[in-house]
């Protein structure tokens, strides 16, 4: 592996911006040069025993927390999280080659949280308007009413009333 | 009346946590409850003894007032705190406690049965002259009745459950669609908070204020109160901010609310810890809201202020003492509190609950966490998702909203998503800073509230972000090489690194 | 003045900690200073900016004004705070902020001078009309002279360092035949811990208080004082607990003694925070010791009972501000601080330099912590093994004493040996209880500090050790089995496993 | 390996006692059944991220913090720190056969703390007296002088002045 690499991060929380480029090099013992836009930034990190990072960039003090989910890490640093999707060259490809499969046009709702379904709106087939309840979900003692993101059809329910999910379950596709 | 010795403490988390901490320092033994799901909660372990009263599910543990008392038995405890929430306004529950022997450390049930059922209490305080907001005397036998209210009484109202209060089983209508829903979450909502799903309709004020006065009462017959608490920083009808003193009261607004908050407790017997919340218009009229018989979540910033332990005085009052004070006393400084919670601000308060991976609480002078946390702690999605109260003192209210911003900005808390962002724009605002805010104030700032991206830090993050990328391929690169040397690894493991670093000399 | 915008802080650890946080609150950026060994201490990443001043050994980093010079300007501070240690009473290097245009956190080079030398301070306080302990005039040329002067007021005597106090360089000495060694280890230690090896003797009495009155001076002349803080409970000549007011006070005595050292504030156009130390003997007449100018390590008792954050004076002053009050302050209820350490007071508090394998600070009502200690933090072994001043407030003193005895139940740091259970038996020694300790308390009833060991709790952890045990050899079997299994591992751990395996059956 | 197995248990601070004999059988999901002097204790043990364990005891909750070097265990429980020495029996009759490597008579001063040797006093063949000074070693800022633990003759020195030297570092041997 060559000392430098480099990286595309996009900022998700910029839906429509283009991912920017990012080189990497290793300078050994934490030491770091990245270069964006130009602008080339030395930095020396310390990974902590539980896993944050402490890095030191042209004198400043940040810790850093990362959230990683796959390519999706999570950046929190002094109270900000700011979510990236990084991916290095090889990566793009793999990802172009995947691309085919997202299917457009159907909406699947998840599950937000951990918690039990207390109720189910609706069934197979119903029309919806965009905003309408669809299923409730209870998790630490608050309901939260989950709503059609779009208008359409109901094509399938993944769960039922008394059933206990997990983070990001599908429970309802809109069609 | 006889001398406690050991103490159960009928919840958990962080309340049952405080009120430990206050047994531990009287010499008192501490006996936790705890559900299946919270084997491993830190009030579990805080205690000198731990019984288990049941599964995950509060209507199966946390609310069955035999299991609680079976664990009573079991521990020898004389004594109960019932925390807030659960059984702490149950009267059912008191009565069985005196049956039981066991001193319930709270008000006698005769007055929870006047307080507690709310449209009761408003019939009650109407009675002894207090002002009341307008609204129905008894709850709603079926939704129609609701509406039919509603139409009365005209939108905005709130409908509210009857059998208890913080925030749970209540809603606002500003509209008759939307009656439907509400009426539907608030009662399913009622039934698993206390047990009751019965609910009644409140005009809705104009963005009121909701100011409480704490007030304390002996079984000698003296009541006092011991100052205000602003509480009107509500998301999702629940308070988020509090702080006192509250920066709209005058020093005769104080007394003339004290008083009848006094009056009030004193109409119903009250004896102990006691909350007496009223709202307060744009025309500084007040009106009678409820009374909360029991501790308090925000009675931490009147600790702060008077310099009085309020859990002491509980099991002092419980004991038969007189009360150590009967006059008001001034506040001293300036408290407030900020309630953290594991929940997504962005996503509509959405809670999240999930394992802590890391935590590191503020200290140092003037900051005070009251919090059931650790690293490695999974927080269960069957309870309230409150994870920290967290409070500070300062000698004026400016620099107490410093001393706040920095203590939310040295609160690491990881793992899960947490509102400590949130709660630093809050008390940041200007609003707020200005100290004229309304219940009406987090629900309109709600978008400025979740913060505008700082590009520097987003620029920063972004170069961390593509660094960890890189250490992660150093790492997984280190891995291969050592699978690679003579006796590293088996010869499966080589195969598949090999693999991967075909794929990364491409890619480099 | 100019305002103060950016200020470096010169130390590390708790106390640079402690002094960024008023910073962030007065909205003032931080920057940290670090040895090489420092990289991963929390200090270093809580400020803002951070800079390397060098190598471990603080005498070539921490102690180094040119490199802390260096940091100031690449970070473009505008004022140091220099903690306590280190720098923070030399006066060469106040000089050399001055030159270089960066606000000095503290006193003139002046008061310094008058104070900073022991054997220079007494004389001028003797020059002021402040009674003084009796001693020599000037540090010794030599050992014999030190000798010579012993045998002059007679055994016992204290050896102690002229350039700074804090125990460092100090040796109560009962024999002759102790003074080679003492000698010889004082020097070094002061030349370690101020740079300057120059010690002289003062007549040591016979288990005197300790008591000091923390003063405060502006650059207009005025100077107060903000109460005594009583320092009586030593170990090595070193404060271990602190408490405010002390419990032998009376009101007249606080008032003459605040009296004096404000006089000796004064006499030497004192501005900043400073202490000034007194021996009380058991007439309770009072005589000078030392003046420390600087903030002293026990400062957040007397923030507890006047409110004031001394950190926000300090920088308050050194912007040319005017004193926030002029007239003495009454104490309000009781606070008491303990310092934690690593170190084992069962072998003469042996530093236990280490990693900390987990650690959860107490909090709750009245109780503060400031430390710089986290899970997974190497303490290491180059600096002052002090983890956490650990402090706590009451409205009365037994309160107080009860609610620091909780707070040390609650803290847990685990993976190195701390003095946390020795803390205890101290504020829980019925001497200590009482009221009335002098400096002779902890050498004295060291056996009985150490504690006997609870039968009850050895039984249950004997069954605890028995249970890990167990434990440990289940999951020992636990990897076997899968070794074992079809696609489990390698052929060779399964061949060792197979060994183990043996063992154990013939074992069990 | 059977469900129920006998331990050996010294308590480190009372040097002469016996070792206790406790028996310990695994009841699943964290219970234990330990028998120590015919009184059998019921026990639910959970392990806690950090390494702790939670344990209750018939009611009792106590936290417990292990310290294991090899045999010797340190259990941290209610601020008390006990030492054990904890066996089965198979390790007993290991330890039983190794016994005469153990060497008496001499002695050996071993670094206390990881740290810098900043004095030596003696050399090799001085007569020593019990208590005399040997080296001080600097560790956070404090001198500590480490004193011949008996009186005799110093053989062999295994530092020297400005090394630095880890926990449990020889450093003079005293025969």
């Amino acid at each position: 592996m060559a000392r430098t690499t480099k990286y595309f991060a996009r900022n998700l929380a910029h839906k429509d911006e283009v991912a920017a480029e990012l080189e990497v090099e290793s300078l050994g013992q934490g030491r770091y040069a990245v270069t964006l836009e130009g602008h080339t930034f030395e930095l020396e990190s310390l990974v902590l025993p539980h896993g944050a990072v402490s890095m030191i960039v042209e004198g400043q003090s940040f810790s850093v927390e990362f959230d990683e989910k796959g390519d999706e890490v999570g950046v929190l640093l002094r109270g900000q999280l700011t979510r990236f999707d990084v991916a290095d060259e090889r990566k793009l490809r793999l990802r172009a080659a995947t691309e085919g499969f997202t299917v457009e046009g159907k909406q699947t709702v998840v599950a937000p949280m951990p918690g039990k379904i207390v109720k189910v709106f609706v069934k197979v087939g119903d029309v919806v308007t965009e905003g309408q309840g669809l299923v409730v979900v209870e998790a630490m003692k608050m309901e939260n009413e989950l709503k059609s993101p779009k208008a359409g059809t109901v094509t399938q329910i993944v769960t039922r009333e008394g059933a206990t999910v997990e983070n990001g379950a599908p429970l309802v596709v809109v069609e | 009346m006889a001398r406690i010795k050991k103490v159960l403490v009928a919840n958990r988390g962080e309340i049952a946590i405080r009120v430990m901490r206050t047994c531990k320092e009287l010499g008192l033994s501490t006996v936790a409850v705890y559900s299946e799901a919270d084997r491993s909660a830190l009030h579990t372990r805080f205690a000198d003894e731990a019984y288990c009263v049941g599964p995950a599910a509060s209507r199966e543990s946390y609310l069955v007032a035999d299991n609680i008392l079976d664990a009573a038995r079991k521990s020898g405890a004389d004594a109960i705190h019932p925390g807030y929430g659960f059984l702490s306004e149950n009267a059912k529950f008191v009565r069985a406690c005196e049956k039981a022997g066991i001193t319930f450390i709270g008000p006698p049930a005769s007055a929870m049965d006047a307080m507690g059922e709310k449209t009761q209490a408003r019939t009650n305080m109407i009675k002894a002259g207090v002002p009341v907001v307008p609204g129905n005397a008894a709850p709603f036998v079926d939704v129609d009745e609701a509406k039919a209210y509603a139409q009365k009484i005209g939108f905005p109202v709130m409908l509210k459950a009857a059998g208890g209060g913080g925030g749970k089983g209540m809603r606002r209508i500003d509209r008759m669609e939307d009656l439907d829903g509400a009426w539907r979450t608030a009662r399913s909502e009622a039934m698993s908070a206390f047990g009751n799903d019965a609910v009644y309709m409140e005009k809705f004020l104009d963005q009121p204020h909701h100011v409480e006065i704490q007030v304390f009462g002996d079984t000698h017959g003296n009541v006092i109160h011991l100052n205000e608490r602003e509480c009107s920083a509500q998301r999702r009808n629940q308070k988020v901010v509090e702080e006192t003193p509250s920066p709209i009261l005058t020093p005769e607004m104080r007394a003339a609310m004290g008083e009848v908050a006094v009056k009030a407790a004193k109409a119903v017997g009250y004896v102990g810890a006691g909350t007496v919340e009223f709202l307060v218009d744009a025309k500084r009229n007040f009106y009678f809201l409820e009374m909360n018989t029991r501790l308090q979540v925000e009675h931490p910033v009147t600790e702060w202020v008077t310099g009085i332990d309020l859990v002491a005085w509980q099991l002092h009052v419980a004991q038969g003492g007189v009360l150590p004070m009967l006059e008001p006393i001034a506040p001293r400084g300036h408290a407030i509190e900020v309630r953290v919670y594991a929940e997504d601000p962005s996503t509509n308060f959405m809670p999240s609950p999930g394992t802590i991976s890391y935590v590191r609480v503020p200290s140092g002078p003037g900051v005070r966490d009251d919090s059931a946390v650790y690293a490695g702690y999974r927080v269960p999605n069957f309870y309230d998702p409150m994870l920290s109260k967290l409070s500070v003192w300062a000698p004026t209210r400016m620099e107490a909203i410093l001393k706040m911003r920095r203590a939310l900005d040295e609160y690491v808390l990881t793992g899960i998503t947490t509102n400590l962002r949130y709660l630093k724009q809050i008390v940041l605002h200007p609003e707020f800073v200005k100290g004229d805010y309304d219940t009406g104030f987090l629900p309109r700032e709600h978008k400025t509230l979740l913060g505008e991206e700082d590009k520097a830090l987003a620029r920063v993050s972004m170069i961390a972000a593509a660094m960890r990328a890189h250490q992660r391929a150093e790492k997984q690169q280190a891995t291969i090489a050592t699978a690679q040397k003579p006796g590293g690894s088996s010869h499966s493991a080589w195969r598949s690194a090999g693999r991967r670093t075909g794929s990364w000399k491409k890619g480099a």
